[in-house]
């Protein structure tokens, strides 16, 4: 081996540690304003919404100067530059402050809504992405058929149907009538005493305690608004995934798998969708953080404590501590997903990788 | 020499909005173990004559044949996994532009693996070396390396050479190259040329070498058909071309520049209406 | 289907914010706390004007009718196993002024303050404690007071434990917390049931305390589930995932009444809902404008359809069962009647109002009846819909027109309601007496006088005359709509007994309930 | 076929216009021949005019009042000849209710539309072609948009802006602008290195002409779908912010609060909230078929051949 | 006589990937200059740089003894055109012919914008019929016709042609080059053609440059090459591959 293909293979090792280095400085650029710029804009939604933050402690009935007091307590009577200072200097010292509705630390109640909410959107999207691919594949493939315009139908209703109203539909039928599911909430109360959360994501948390009647049954709980929910990101799913396979079936690469002999399933589940997964992925993902958003709605008809029905219900108090420390998770979730959807990106798409 | 494949009255038609456009009307040849050239301009149906043959045309479009055979198979009436059977493993064809035509995101090893398995049973270590020794037949100087890259990361004519050995690891008895050259460098394309001419050669393969450069046809094929809107306007041997009697024809041989010529303007094609009868 | 020891309730508990007595003033806790925490006297839910013994065994009232002299119950433990003793008492009653949240006037009202709260609220001995009052109040009034969820008795010892330190303020002289910090969560009294495990939002788990002195209550432990729609709540009902259901609307109250497996219960609750005329709009403060709208709701329909079970049509402030409650319903819909008072008050065409309404039935759908209704006499409302705390800070700044809401009595005792409705000392914007009267500006300083003096009347009858006489002139002359008291309704499984709710949140017993 | 119909088309089929007017009369009509060659658009299209003319001609059409009820004899009545839709909580005719809600449905749609279209489209496009640190700024703030609870940021804007249907309306589109700034940006990165824009930097365009007149254009039937695929969501989040209180006023009858109101009953009284759910589905449907077709319609790449 | 088109030293490069290495080249005034090389050699770099598409590293570059800056005026987009290899991407697929011709004159504000479209067509052989159309109903040769039209339109007197034919079939290109011949001969332009084929670059260009890599390899004169008078092995590979296949070579 010459030095001179040694000194160019340091180069490129050298090129290649700074472009990982660009990277990793221009991410954590991203990372810190879009942080900043949640919590700046989520501060002052605080300050513009008409709401008196004190009431959701005190309660209406409260005498004037209690509600005064507290006001002074709350630190509400400072500037709004001093109380943003205040806060941004708790959050990066990881305290979130104290959600005056629930008493805990913003934190500890995050840790226990989000999990719910997380295991609840996992769930769907698996279902969604599971039903809504190879619905998207079925389409494509017969592309102006029956099949397609039924898959059409069926995903506009996951779209136009509000769920609140599939969802109590769903639970009067397969939990109230048909009585194959569990209804609403995340566990039987029979497990209160026997059941301890680990992880807060209860299918987890069973099958580390070994709990498997305990697993059965959050099973059985989960299964219907997580249906609900994977139904709803089936719609845009399969919806994508059509248009990503026509664009791929269109290509000239298919031409040439066929000029090879291959079936048309090979072609199309391993050749087509193998290419389709990559943009199909990003969407995936989004669909999947807009589902981590926690949809009130459901989690109102399923009495699933979780993060959507946390910051509404934060908001509709004035409970800022808590609304800021939802966004930042909500804000932490896609930026992770982002960053989680361009690795899997990469991963799937070979011209994208850094070699 | 036998004759391996028959065509005779190919018509390949597309229904569109506008009305029905005939793509190919009528083309009549046989093929034995031979480079049988086809040339014409553009658009003028080299292609879905080609892809005929291969049962690759569009779903929507209508092929109609007063024959279609090949070593005695009739492929109009062969159903779709008969012919899916003879795709790859007896009849092959190389598509034009290497950059579109391998899958973007397999190896290319996995890409020629994959076409032998389809036709073959072989173990994966088998199928392996079988890909890697055909790597090295189409004159890839590092097989091994080359297996795993992605076609993105090998050049135009590294990427040609790869799509020629995907085609040919099952060892077709015949071969449709469209324009295999068309997209690479000159100096590249008479590499790709010369595996091809060894290839017919060593394995007495039949082969149809679609292309739109008279040129080239002239120099590497046996015989040459001439295609204009969709019909045959003339056949001959390849080293008679000089000497075409159809206008258009001559007409194409002539307005090439030539180097060490100078002609100002350039002759152009003159389309007379009866061509198209 | 639910444990047969247990007692499962879906309910909506988002309100509960603290377990903390002193600071607790919500529907939701006040139901935990009463069934949690023993107090001196408790409400007698069979007859509500009087009261019954709780941890006091007796008590006396000195003839100047400043000093209340109880006796405790004997041998009584907290649920941690410490004596309960009139130290107790004592520390619970100084602990509630000096943190002085929200419920603490209930107790500050009789003149105690921080400096004296020691020496009025005093133990005498281990069984004997002693209240002092500022003036020589009804002692109903005193009684009915005590027997507020802020008058629970603490475990002083167990609490003591658990204070957490904090640096004096000018506003808080003190260098802890009482305790408070661990009692949002946490538990240290002698009620029939303990509380165990409270995750906001989703679940309550009561447990039995066997340290009570009473009856022990038949069921291990009664669990409240938090499940907001009545719908799901009644799925759920019907398949048996619960056992009470707490929050049924009309629609599905009539369903469950139907169903064979299910039976309903109901009470009388001390909640009235009202529309208020803010004085401060010119149209809204003319005396025909006010009696005009009272003949403009057509309390019939909506009794017989939007509050159908839920409620019941009431015209005055005081709730029914209240000692000196006027049960009088003078008002019909009579749009007639209502344009007749309205051409008197010069506004023969009507006039454009808005109507700040929260987003919950039954108000909105009140709302836009009523919004149809005035209509009819040419008024026309425009309903601004918001959340509950959005229109709440809006009125409480005095900037609505009309609003519609409720209102729920802070003790048992005619003076709660009489205070907030008929009372308003100083109508002036910096007012630090913000009574219901005080949030729409009516300015009435002789019906102030005379609420004050009800107070003052020991004698019980003439103190219901006095009440009756203040809830005529609300009739008459108030800016308050008055439409109907909440019936409090839960839907039960066929096999649970002895469920009875009671005319306060804090008197919803479940100690008796059985299943069988 | 009458002679003059024959003539006036080939007129317009013309493959020699005479005029810009002519060529434009006649790719209008081509146009429009592509698009109803194609069955399902026109029953999308059919649809939305329908809605259309609802609207237009509510007072007409409606058999009752949309805002005055019978409270106390006519509530929750199911759908009968009086009442074909049956009857709300308030004892209205939900008929009369959806035919009049269509004006506000139409309201919601058409200001989305353009507000929340256009911003996403200026911005996408402007991040996407000028790239650098306006790319980077611009989609900061989109990436901040987007990773914000969308409810919670509605809910702002409400409180800005004051309660009422326009408002939230508004709200819906300032919210929802992000993802199609998203696409746009992602389409024109595609198309920023093209040879015709390059062409068209050759001749001495200006960013800003480049943006407006040559990109943009391009992006805009990627766009068309997405937002008609959206409309049922937006129609929706309107009624989700009904659920906050943030929407229409009572009593107005937007649908998306109809079914809101109307899930209390639906236990029981189904056709409450079905029947607000219906017309939203159906007119979903119309924009979404609606979008596909002019989509194909308006691709001169595809309809061409 | 000032050259049309001054070049030194000029440095292209792309992130890290160094596509033109100092290269230098002057082109007189009506002078017709080709550029032959393989793929990737940096002919196209090279006129993009010239038309300032392209990001310029170091060196210079002078049209008409002016020399030009980071950002080039409409006033520099009237001297230097460039007409695209690929007909089939340099025309914007949703504008008619008449749109793409008029943005042109609109951005350079010429008034008789009817009158200067329907000359421009004429001068390309394409009639009006072809005026209203969108670039996906034209050929490939019309298309580079129209490509062609839009670059004479705002009357430049340089013209940058990167493999104008490459994509056409031989008939059409001889049509083609036929054309650019005769506008260069009407309007005294000065050409700069890229082109694989030595066979058209020798038709068309007097002098030309052979590259490899971004780099210069040698420059000849068209004569050259018809006797084979070249310096270098690489140019000489070019030449015998461009003659055709030959056996068992
Ligand atoms: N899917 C299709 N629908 C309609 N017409 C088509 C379709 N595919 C091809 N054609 C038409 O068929 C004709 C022949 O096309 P073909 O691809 O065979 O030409 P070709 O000779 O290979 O040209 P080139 O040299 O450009 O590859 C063309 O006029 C083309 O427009
Ligand atoms: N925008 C770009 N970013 C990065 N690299 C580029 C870019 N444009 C061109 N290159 C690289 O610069 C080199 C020279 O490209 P150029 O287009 O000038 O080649 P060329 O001689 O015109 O080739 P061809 O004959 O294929 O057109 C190539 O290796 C190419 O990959
Ligand atoms: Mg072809
Ligand atoms: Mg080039
Ligand atoms: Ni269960």
């Amino acid at each position: 081996m010459s030095s001179m293909e040694n000194q160019t293979q340091a180069r490129r090792a050298n090129r290649r540690a700074s472009a990982i280095l660009k990277a990793v400085a221009s991410f954590v650029v991203i990372v810190a304003t879009t942080y900043l710029g949640l919590l700046a804009v989520t501060f002052f939604i605080g300050r513009v919404v008409p709401i008196d933050p004190v009431l959701a402690i005190v309660g209406d009935r409260a005498p004037a100067h209690v509600v005064e007091r507290t006001r002074i307590e709350m630190g509400f009577n400072l500037p709004y530059y001093q109380q943003f200072y205040l806060y941004v200097k708790g959050v990066l010292q990881g305290d979130f402050g104290t959600s005056v509705l629930t008493t805990n630390p913003v934190m500890a109640d995050i840790r226990r809504v989000f999990p719910a909410t997380m295991e609840l959107a996992t769930v769907g999207t698996i279902i969604g992405a599971a039903f809504g691919i190879p619905l998207g594949v079925l389409a494509a493939v017969k592309r102006g058929s029956l099949a397609d315009q039924i898959v059409r139908i069926i995903g506009l209703i996951g779209y136009s149907v509000p769920i609140f109203w599939l969802g109590l539909l769903a639970l009067l039928v397969f939990y109230a009538r048909l009585g194959w599911t569990a209804g609403p909430g995340r566990i039987d109360v029979v497990f209160e005493y026997t059941f301890t959360p680990i992880t807060g994501f209860y299918l987890l948390d069973a099958v580390l305690n070994r709990d498997w009647a305990a697993f059965k049954d959050i099973f059985a709980h989960i299964i219907l608004p997580a249906s609900l929910l994977g139904y709803f990101s089936l719609a845009y799913i399969s919806r994508m995934t059509r248009s990503f396979m026509l664009n791929e079936l269109s290509q000239e690469y298919i031409v040439a798998a066929r000029a090879k002999g291959l079936s048309e399933t090979r072609i199309i589940w391993g050749h087509a969708l193998r290419n389709a997964a990559v943009p199909l992925v990003t969407v995936i993902a989004l669909s999947y953080a807009g589902l981590l958003e926690g949809s009130v709605l459901t989690e109102t008809v399923f009495a699933w404590p979780g993060l959507g029905l946390y910051i509404t219900n934060s908001l509709q108090n004035a409970d800022m501590n808590a609304v800021l420390g939802g966004t930042i998770i909500i804000g932490s979730v896609f930026i992770a997903l982002n960053l989680f959807s361009d690795l899997l990106y990469r991963l799937l798409d070979p011209r994208t990788r850094i070699r | 020499m036998s004759t391996l494949l028959h065509v005779e009255d190919l018509r390949v038609s597309f229904p569109t909005r506008t009305g029905v456009v005939e793509a190919v009307r009528g083309v009549s040849f046989a093929l034995g173990q031979e480079r049988l050239g086809i040339v014409g301009e553009s658009g003028s149906g080299k292609s879905q004559t080609g892809r005929a043959i291969m049962g690759l045309t569009p779903q929507q479009a209508e092929i109609k044949a007063k024959r279609l055979e090949f070593s005695g198979i009739d492929l109009l009436k062969a159903s779709q996994a008969e012919r899916r059977a003879l795709r790859g493993s007896r009849i092959a064809m190389i598509l034009q532009d290497p950059k579109y035509s391998l899958d973007p995101v397999m190896t290319i090893g996995r890409q020629i693996v994959e076409t032998l398995r389809t036709h073959e049973k072989v173990g994966k270590s088998e199928a392996r070396q079988r890909a890697l020794d055909m790597l090295a037949a189409v004159q890839i100087r590092d097989p091994k390396r080359v297996y795993d890259l992605y076609p993105h990361e090998v050049s135009g004519g590294m990427g040609q050479r790869a799509m020629i050995a995907m085609m040919l690891i099952a060892g077709p008895e015949l071969l449709i190259a469209d324009e295999p050259t068309s997209a690479l460098d000159v100096t590249v394309q008479l590499d790709i040329l010369r595996i091809l001419d060894r290839l017919v050669i060593d394995r007495g393969m039949g082969l149809v070498f679609i292309s739109h450069d008279l040129r080239l046809v002239s120099t590497f094929c046996d015989r040459v058909i001439v295609m204009y809107a969709g019909k045959i306007v003339e056949e001959l041997k390849a080293s008679e071309l000089s000497q075409a009697k159809h206008p258009y024809t001559q007409g194409l041989l002539n307005c090439m520049p030539k180097i060490g010529e100078s002609r100002h303007p350039l002759p152009v094609l003159d389309r007379q209406p009866e061509w198209l009868l | 289907v639910t444990p047969a020891d247990t007692l499962v309730q879906a309910w909506a508990i988002d309100d509960t914010i603290t377990l903390d007595p002193a600071e607790s003033f919500e529907l939701s806790p006040a139901e935990f706390l009463g069934n949690a925490y023993d107090m001196l006297v408790r409400l007698d839910i069979n007859d509500t004007t009087k009261v019954r013994p709780g941890v006091a065994e007796s008590w006396t009232v000195s003839d100047d009718g400043l000093t209340y002299t109880f006796k405790l119950k004997p041998g009584l433990k907290f649920a941690s196993g410490n004596p309960i003793t009139a130290a107790d008492v004592a520390w619970s009653f100084e602990r509630v002024v000096k943190l002085d949240k929200s419920p603490a006037f209930i107790l500050t009202q009789f003149g105690l303050t921080k400096d004296n709260v020691a020496e009025k609220a005093k133990a005498a001995d281990d069984s004997t404690f002693v209240f002092t009052v500022d003036k020589s109040y009804a002692p109903s009034f005193v009684l009915n007071c005590l027997t507020a969820t802020v008058g629970a008795v603490m475990d002083s010892k167990l609490v003591l434990e658990h204070v957490a330190p904090v640096t004096p303020t000018d506003d808080y002289k003190f260098d802890n917390d009482f305790g408070n910090g661990w009692l949002k969560t946490g538990y240290a009294g002698s009620g029939p049931f303990k509380i165990r495990d409270w995750r906001a939002n989703e679940i309550l788990v009561l447990e039995r305390n066997d340290n009570y002195y009473g009856d022990k209550p038949a069921l291990a432990r009664v669990i409240y589930r938090h499940v907001k729609e009545s719908a799901t709540q009644r799925l759920m009902l019907e398949a048996g995932d619960i056992d009470v259901a707490r929050n049924l609307e009309p629609g599905d109250l009539e369903a469950v009444s139907k169903n064979a497996e299910l039976t309903t219960t109901s009470a009388p609750k001390g909640t009235v809902y009202y529309i208020s005329l803010n004085q401060k709009n010119e149209n809204l403060a003319k005396p025909e404008v006010r009696q005009a709208l009272k003949y403009l709701v057509d309390y019939d329909a909506i009794g017989a359809t939007l509050i159908k079970g839920i409620g019941e049509i009431r015209q005055t402030y005081q709730a029914k069962g209240v000692l000196g409650a006027l049960d009088s319903n003078p008002f019909t819909f009579d749009p007639a009647k209502a344009k007749e008072l309205l051409e008197k008050a010069g506004l023969k065409d009507g006039f454009s109002v808005t109507m700040d309404v929260r987003n919950t039935q039954p108000v909105t759908g009140i709302a836009e009846s009523f919004q149809q209704t005035v209509g009819q006499a040419g008024v026309k409302v425009e309903i601004i819909p918001g959340d509950g705390k959005q229109t709440l800070t809006k009125y409480r700044a005095r900037n609505h027109d009309m609003y519609i809401g409720q209102w729920g009595m802070d003790y048992w005792d005619p003076n709660s309601n009489a205070e907030t409705f008929t009372s308003n000392p100083n109508n002036a914007d910096d007012g630090t007496v913000k009574t219901l009267a005080w949030r729409n500006a009516w300015d009435v300083p002789e019906l102030t006088e005379k609420t004050k003096a009800a107070l003052l009347e020991r004698d019980n009858d003439k103190r219901a005359a006095m009440y009756k006489e203040l809830q005529q002139a609300a009739l008459d002359t108030s800016p308050f709509v008055l439409i109907f008291q909440q019936t409090e309704v839960a839907g039960l499984r066929g096999n649970v007994k002895n469920y009875k709710l009671g005319p306060n949140f804090d008197s919803n017993f479940v100690a008796p309930v059985t299943k069988e | 076929m009458s002679d003059t119909a024959m003539t006036r088309r080939e007129w317009l089929l013309t493959d020699r216009p005479q005029s810009r007017m002519q060529a434009r009369l006649g790719r209008t009509y081509l146009t429009w021949r592509r698009f109803t060659a194609n069955k399902l658009a026109v029953i999308g299209l059919g649809i939305i005019l329908l809605l259309l003319f609802v609207a237009a001609t509510a007072p007409l059409l409606a058999p009752h009042s949309p805002y005055i009820g019978d409270l106390r004899n006519a509530r929750l009545l199911p759908p009968s000849s009086t009442y074909w839709l049956g009857t709300d909580d308030q004892g209205r005719d939900i008929l009369s209710r959806l035919i009049y809600g269509s004006r506000l449905t139409l309201q919601v749609i058409v200001l989305v539309a353009i507000i929340a279209a256009p911003i996403g489209l200026l911005v996408g496009t402007a991040a996407g072609y000028a790239g650098g640190w306006i790319d980077a700024v611009l989609m900061r703030i989109t990436d901040i948009f987007l990773a914000f609870p969308k409810l919670v940021l509605a809910l702002a804007f409400v409180a800005a802006l004051g309660p009422g249907i326009e408002n939230a309306i508004i709200a819906i589109a300032l919210t929802s602008w992000p993802p199609y700034a998203r696409i746009a940006r992602a389409e024109t990165l595609t198309v920023r290195n093209s040879d015709y824009i390059s062409a068209v930097k050759l001749m001495g365009a200006s960013p800003m002409r480049i943006v407006l007149r040559h990109i943009m254009p391009l992006c805009i039937s990627s766009l068309i779908v997405r937002v008609t695929l959206d409309m049922a969501g937006i129609i929706l989040t309107a009624a989700g912010l009904g659920f906050l209180g943030l929407g229409a006023q009572p009593p107005l009858p937007e649908w998306g609060a109809m079914i809101a109101s109307g899930r209390r009953f639906i236990l029981d009284q189904w056709w409450v909230a079905a029947a607000p759910g219906a017309a939203i589905l159906i007119v979903s449907l119309g924009f979404n078929l609606l979008g596909d077709g002019l989509r194909d319609a308006l691709d001169t790449r595809s309809g061409g051949q | 006589m000032t050259p049309a088109l001054a070049i030194d030293k000029l440095r292209v490069v792309y992130d890290d990937f160094i596509a033109l290495k100092d290269v230098s080249l002057t082109v007189a005034q009506g002078e017709s200059f080709g550029l032959v090389g393989e793929s990737g050699s940096g002919k196209s770099t090279l006129l993009r740089a010239v038309a300032g598409l392209a990001p310029v590293t170091s060196g210079t570059i002078d049209v008409s003894g002016q020399r030009l800056g980071k950002t080039r005026d409409k006033a520099f987009y009237r001297q230097v055109q460039m007409v695209f290899q690929d007909p089939y991407g340099s025309l914007h697929p949703r504008q008619t012919v008449d749109r793409l011709l008029l943005e042109p004159l609109d951005i350079h504000g010429f008034a008789d914008t009817e009158k200067r479209i329907q000359r421009a067509l004429d001068e390309v052989g394409l009639g009006s019929g072809f005026r209203f159309r969108y670039s996906h109903q034209l050929s490939g040769g019309q298309r580079q016709r129209v490509a062609i039209a839009r670059a004479l339109i705002l009357e430049p007197s340089i013209l940058l042609l990167d493999e104008p034919t490459s994509a056409l079939d031989a008939s059409v290109q001889a049509e083609v080059l036929n054309l650019l011949e005769q506008v260069r001969r009407d309007r005294k332009l000065t050409f700069v053609m890229v082109s694989h084929d030595l066979g058209v670059i020798t038709h068309m260009c007097e002098r030309l440059m052979v590259m490899q890599s971004g780099e210069e390899v040698e420059r000849l004169q068209a004569g050259d090459l018809a006797t084979r008078n070249v310096a270098q092995d690489y140019t000489r590979n070019l030449l015998v591959a461009s003659e055709g296949f030959v056996r068992g070579g």
